[in-house]
């Protein structure tokens, strides 16, 4: 199937798909596995740049929603998630996603996937920030672990996936309107191929790594959203970046939520459980869903700014400001069981028995809310082109996802993608070979320029380095006017800077130093969708949170003028264009976001109002 | 044309790059003290075989200084070879459950080093009522 | 950088394919704080000193498995490893051994991935069921026989342990029978005879002479080695009774 | 996809086991008896290994399968760890080394029964 080809020395490979998924995370794996199950003639080409198992879903701990308990119910998962959306998500999305939920969390079961399990059998649930009732599939705190092995594993079994592991990806195809495939590089010998197929599928993750301080692995770069940005499809409401409140300070890494699920405290430098004067108390003896340390992401990571503002967080000589997570009170046999990942880690990277000392923690940057603009099929602006996963935006997590809904989110709406695409792929008739084949080269030697340009002086490093920077000061848990402003203007100035890089390596075999510096090309473009989505946004919903305004009005939610998402297109050598679009609403109505007492409270007056 | 090189380093005097190897060689090596031993044993049966003669003359060799010296040997060498047996048992044998949790590692090799003594004695206990 | 500073050598076997004949070691000093990882050790190199440095990571909390290295001679994963464990002493980091190298740190590991592949890695249902049935049940039994062997990486630091696997290439190695061993005693799967194949084969358990340092590294405390050594026993069974069971067992 | 053949080491490592149970075991203390407490008159009474207890040993059926299970396993024990020895120092001994290394114990096995058998019972 593959043969090379050869003109003014330049070569491309060419291997012809019919559907090509950039991305083998846990919603690559699914598309892959639907494709494969919907059609097996369908010829799958699953590119990575790590292999699939290396993928960051590997690194979620706590667990993937679906409704599993009879006292639960698919309006409840439905009104939690938007609610804990701030009413920016797509509600029909939601519904179907909601329903779902729970055949494919099922179907990973068959899969072998090892959930966790209560006594008689039955797969076992557990609490989670923001859900009214435990519905939260775990296993044990390698959720995502096990989930990617699954998946990983079980595609293993179709013949029909043809993988191209440790290839990364640099263009899509366009052609005709319409999405004709991929161009890649094999990071073993650095030769291109071109990836023909009738639809392409991203599923690259999300971009928090343009943080400093991130629960991410290095391989979060948002290339995927890039892609599509400069294809001309919409990048929406990318201000949306969660913090995720339990982080080890400096590396970022996280404690999952699971240990407040489990029973975990949150306490500041007095030893006090201060989050109950953030709206989310009164105390319980137990935990309690939706109070206290069980309250939304959002909420805590802002609830520390302010203990932080307040000078009641911990001051440490090298982590800085940090508040304790405690654990000591759940015994060591409890943590061992339910959270060996997280006692091995305190103990391995911070020298810390959880059992004996609370940790200290703050937030860091954990998940992009945004991405890729897709409806409801998964399908973007542009015809046959697909968008899964963290790199997407289908609508379920509108301005603040909760926790747990992402995994989930990968299998739903993988298996989604994975059977438009296929019947995409048998409606299309196949593209123009030789024109796509010029495309190719071209992008070959738009990369390829990249690596052998002489006389550069920047380093990538340090032009990372201030784009972190820079994002932390500008888009963290507070924003505000002119530290956005300041955040826009030095993105413009690396993306100038940028042009100017000098890559040390100028070989072909595994030449990572190549790769980053497209990476970074991809996250400076990332980055700079954020930092204009935000500035863009005059109000404070979920993760977006500003301290600015006439009066500080931009501190309230404004439903009249943002109950819209923002929408960034690609604008050749500038600054992204903002437009705002609307939000699909079914049956939940905006209201106040409230937790704790006054969300049971909301809850009884919701309820009351229907009947 | 690809510009890969796959670089294989070779193996040689892999066993001397690591304690661990090390002590495995050695453990290994008590093999060879094995075979001298039961060797010397297969010899005494075909003069057993051969008549009183013929055993009494490999009793008498088996007094020598340079026999003795060579049974010490394989005493400590097979003595090592049974303390490293068990201790693999962890590795080497299934796990045994005990009220759905694994037994531990030390409880298994434990039971191995006991179970060796105790059949040494037993076998020194036999010997002793046959010989009276 | 304050004068304080510790600075810590790092010796770092180098090999660039295409330039050198064969790899060459290369001594670089590198300032660190307490909670800088080796793979933050490397990393200070390649933004700083040399960006042809190459060596794979991401996850940096020990669970992707790809940053596994040589350190001092041992395999070990370079993200939980820490430089002040061996500060003021050099520190020599190598490419997993018994892999061939690519380049510098980053090993060959498509023979890795072809010998997962070939021990067919997913349930082969015992008793089929349909989603509307529900999940299957497992006791805390049935769930307890497998779930250590699920907790693998792929970090291949096993391999790298493992001499057999230096010494034969074809040797299926630690980590892919532990895989085996994972799905053939879930209770949901039903694949044991067809795996069986592989793993009683000449490629197969066999070639493990019980070294037992595949599991001593293993940063998972997944034990292949046992699982392994359980396999001989399994093979031996399924060897001998073939004469007795109708079928006669696998070929 | 490669085919693999069906390798017949369960037999070899079976007899490795066998006797590496058995030197682990009783081992130490056959030596002692035998090579040490027996030569020097130690411990066990004089004519623990006089013509005629070993020769009535030799015919008890029991005794006839001690004998013959210590020679013929722990032969089978060593020859096997030898012969993967030479292979891991990287001496490939080949078919020379597989005779040794394998066939000394099957006739070991061949001479240990043959003269046990011409003992009688
Ligand atoms: C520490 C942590 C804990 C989490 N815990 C939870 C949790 O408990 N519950 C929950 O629901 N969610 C959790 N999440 C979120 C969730 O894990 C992620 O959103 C989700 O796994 C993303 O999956 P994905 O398939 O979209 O992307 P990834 O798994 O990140 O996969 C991206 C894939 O794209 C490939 N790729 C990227 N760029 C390129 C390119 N240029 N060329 C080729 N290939 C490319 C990569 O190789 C990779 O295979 C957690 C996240 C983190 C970081
Ligand atoms: S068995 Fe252990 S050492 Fe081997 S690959 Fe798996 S996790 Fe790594
Ligand atoms: S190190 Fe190798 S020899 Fe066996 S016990 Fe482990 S596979
Ligand atoms: S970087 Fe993922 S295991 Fe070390």
């Amino acid at each position: 199937m593959q043969f090379a080809y050869s003109e003014k020395g330049l070569s491309v490979e060419i291997f012809k798909a019919d559907v090509v998924i950039v991305g083998g995370g846990g919603a690559g794996l699914r598309a892959a596995i639907a494709v494969a199950e919907s059609d097996p003639k369908l010829k799958i080409a699953l590119v990575s740049k790590v292999y699939p198992m290396r993928s960051h879903t590997v690194a979620a701990e706590g667990g993937a929603a679906g409704v599993k308990k009879p006292t639960d119910s698919f309006e409840y998962h439905f009104h939690d998630t938007v609610g804990g959306g701030d009413w920016l998500c797509e509600q029909d999305v939601v519904e179907y996603f909601v329903k779902q939920a729970p055949v494919e969390l099922t179907q990973l079961e068959h899969w072998g996937c090892p959930w966790s399990r209560t006594e008689d059998g039955h797969v076992n649930v557990r609490a989670f920030g923001g859900m009214k009732i435990e519905r939260t599939w775990f296993a044990a705190d390698k959720s995502g672990f096990h989930i990617l092995h699954t998946l990983f594993q079980t595609s293993i079994k179709y013949p029909s996936i043809k993988r191209f592991d440790e290839h990364f990806c640099v263009d899509l195809l366009e052609e005709d309107g319409r999405a004709q495939g991929a161009v890649v590089v094999e990071m073993g010998t650095g030769e291109f191929t071109m990836i023909e197929a009738k639809s392409v599928i991203i599923a690259t993750g999300g971009a928090g790594r343009v943080f400093r301080e991130s629960t991410l692995g290095g391989i979060v770069t948002g290339d995927g959203m890039a892609l599509a940005y400069r294809h001309g499809v919409a990048l929406r409401d990318m201000e949306f970046v969660q913090y995720h409140p339990t982080c080890m300070p400096i590396t970022g890494l996280l404690f999952t939520e699971a240990c407040r699920g489990e029973g975990g405290y949150l306490v500041n430098k007095d030893g006090y459980r201060y989050l109950q004067d953030y709206g989310l108390g009164p105390l319980n003896d137990k935990p309690k869903n939706k109070y206290m340390e069980l309250g939304p992401r959002d909420r805590l990571s802002q609830a520390f700014y302010f203990e932080q503002q307040k000078g009641r967080t911990i001051e440490h000589p090298v982590l800085g400001s940090v508040v304790h997570l405690d654990l000591r009170h759940l015994g060591e046999a409890y943590l061992r069981e339910r959270l060996p990942l997280i006692y091995e880690m305190a103990e391995t990277f911070m020298g810390i028995d959880p059992a004996k000392e609370p940790i200290p923690v703050r937030p860091g940057v954990h998940y992009t809310m945004g991405g890729i603009k897709v409806d409801g099929n998964c399908e973007s602006s542009l015809k046959g082109l697909y968008a899964i996963g963290e790199c997407s935006s289908v609508g379920i997590h509108g301005a603040n996802r909760l926790g747990s809904n992402s995994l989930t989110e990968l299998l739903v709406f993988g298996k989604v993608a994975g059977v438009q695409a296929a019947a995409n792929a048998k409606a299309q008739t196949p593209g123009n070979s030789a024109s796509l084949l010029k495309q190719a080269q071209a992008v070959e030697q738009r990369v390829m320029a990249l690596k052998t340009k002489k006389g550069g002086t920047e380093r990538i490093a340090t032009i990372r380095k201030e784009m972190v920077q820079s994002m932390e000061d500008g888009c963290g848990i507070y924003r505000m006017e002119d530290t956005m402003q300041a955040t826009c203007d030095k993105l413009a100035e690396l993306r100038e800077r940028f042009k100017n890089i000098s890559i040390d390596d100028q070989s072909s075999v595994w030449n990572t130093d190549w790769l980053t510096a497209i990476e970074l090309d991809y996250q400076l473009d990332v980055a700079q969708t954020m930092a204009h989505s935000a500035i863009n946004r005059k109000e404070s919903r979920g993760a977006h949170q500003r301290l600015d305004g006439p009066d500080g009005a931009y501190k309230l939610r404004d439903d009249v003028n943002f109950l819209k998402h923002s929408e960034a297109y690609y604008v050749a050598g500038g600054a992204p264009r903002i437009a705002l679009g609307d939000v699909k609403i079914t049956t939940s109505q905006p209201a106040a976001r409230v937790y704790g007492a006054a969300g049971e409270k909301a809850d009884q007056e919701r309820k009351a109002s229907h009947v | 044309m690809s510009k890969r090189k796959p670089y294989v380093r070779s193996m040689d005097g892999w066993w001397k790059k690591n304690p661990y190897y090390v002590e495995y060689m050695i453990h290994e090596g008590t093999a060879l003290f094995v075979a001298a031993y039961a060797i010397t044993l297969l010899v005494g049966l075909v003069r057993l075989g051969q008549g009183e003669a013929a055993w009494n003359g490999w009793l008498e060799a088996l007094k020598s200084p340079l026999s003795l010296v060579c049974h010490v040997a394989f005493l400590v060498a097979i003595a090592y070879h049974a303390f490293t047996w068990f201790k693999l048992f962890p590795l080497t044998m299934p796990p045994i459950m005990v009220g759905g949790k694994r037994l531990e590692p030390g409880v298994v090799v434990g039971s191995g080093w006991t179970a060796a003594i105790v059949a040494a004695l037993a076998l020194l206990g036999l010997v002793w009522r046959i010989a009276a | 950088m304050s004068e304080s500073q510790k600075v810590i050598e790092i010796e770092v076997l180098r090999y660039l394919p295409e330039s050198d004949a064969a790899p060459h070691s290369e001594i670089y000093k590198v300032p660190f704080s307490d909670d800088m990882s080796v793979l933050q050790g490397a990393q200070y190199i390649k933004d700083n000193l040399d960006g042809s440095l190459t060596f794979r990571w991401s996850c940096r909390m020990a669970i992707c498995g790809s940053c596994g290295m040589m350190i001092n001679g041992i395999p070990k994963l370079s993200c939980e490893t820490f430089l002040r464990d061996y500060y003021p002493n050099r520190i020599s980091i190598e490419a997993l051994a018994n892999f061939p190298i690519e380049k510098d740190l980053v090993t060959d590991l498509s023979g890795f991935i072809e010998k997962l592949e070939a021990i067919q890695p997913y349930i082969i249902p015992k008793e089929p069921r349909t989603l509307e049935q529900g999940e299957y049940l497992q006791t805390p039994e049935q769930f307890n026989a497998y779930i250590q062997f699920t907790s693998c990486i792929n970090c291949t630091l096993c391999y790298a342990a493992c001499p057999q696997v230096g010494l034969n290439p074809d040797f299926i190695g630690p980590a892919a029978i532990a895989l085996a061993h994972r799905y053939n005693m879930d209770s949901r799967d039903g694949g044991t005879a067809q795996r069986m194949e592989l793993l009683a084969s000449e490629d197969g358990v066999y070639n493990c002479s019980a070294v037992g340092y595949c599991s001593e590294v293993c940063p998972k405390h997944v034990d292949p080695g046992n699982a392994v050594n359980i396999n001989k026993i399994e093979a031996a069974k399924d060897y001998f009774l073939r004469f007795l069971s109708p079928k006669g067992g696998s070929k | 996809m490669k085919t693999r053949k069906r390798s017949n080491a369960p037999i070899f490592w079976g007899l490795f086991g066998a006797g590496g149970m058995l030197a682990g075991l009783f081992g130490p203390m056959l030596v002692f008896i035998t090579g040490i407490a027996v030569p020097l008159g130690l411990l066990l009474p004089k004519d623990t290994m006089s013509y005629a207890k070993m020769l009535a040993f030799a015919q008890n059926f029991v005794g006839k399968a001690f004998i013959f299970a210590v020679i013929a396993f722990m032969l089978w024990h060593a020859g096997h760890r030898i012969f993967h020895s030479l292979h891991e120092l990287g001496i490939h001994g080949g078919f020379f080394g597989k005779l040794i290394c394998y066939g000394g114990p099957l006739l070991a096995t061949v001479i240990s029964a043959v003269v046990l058998l011409g003992l009688g019972f």
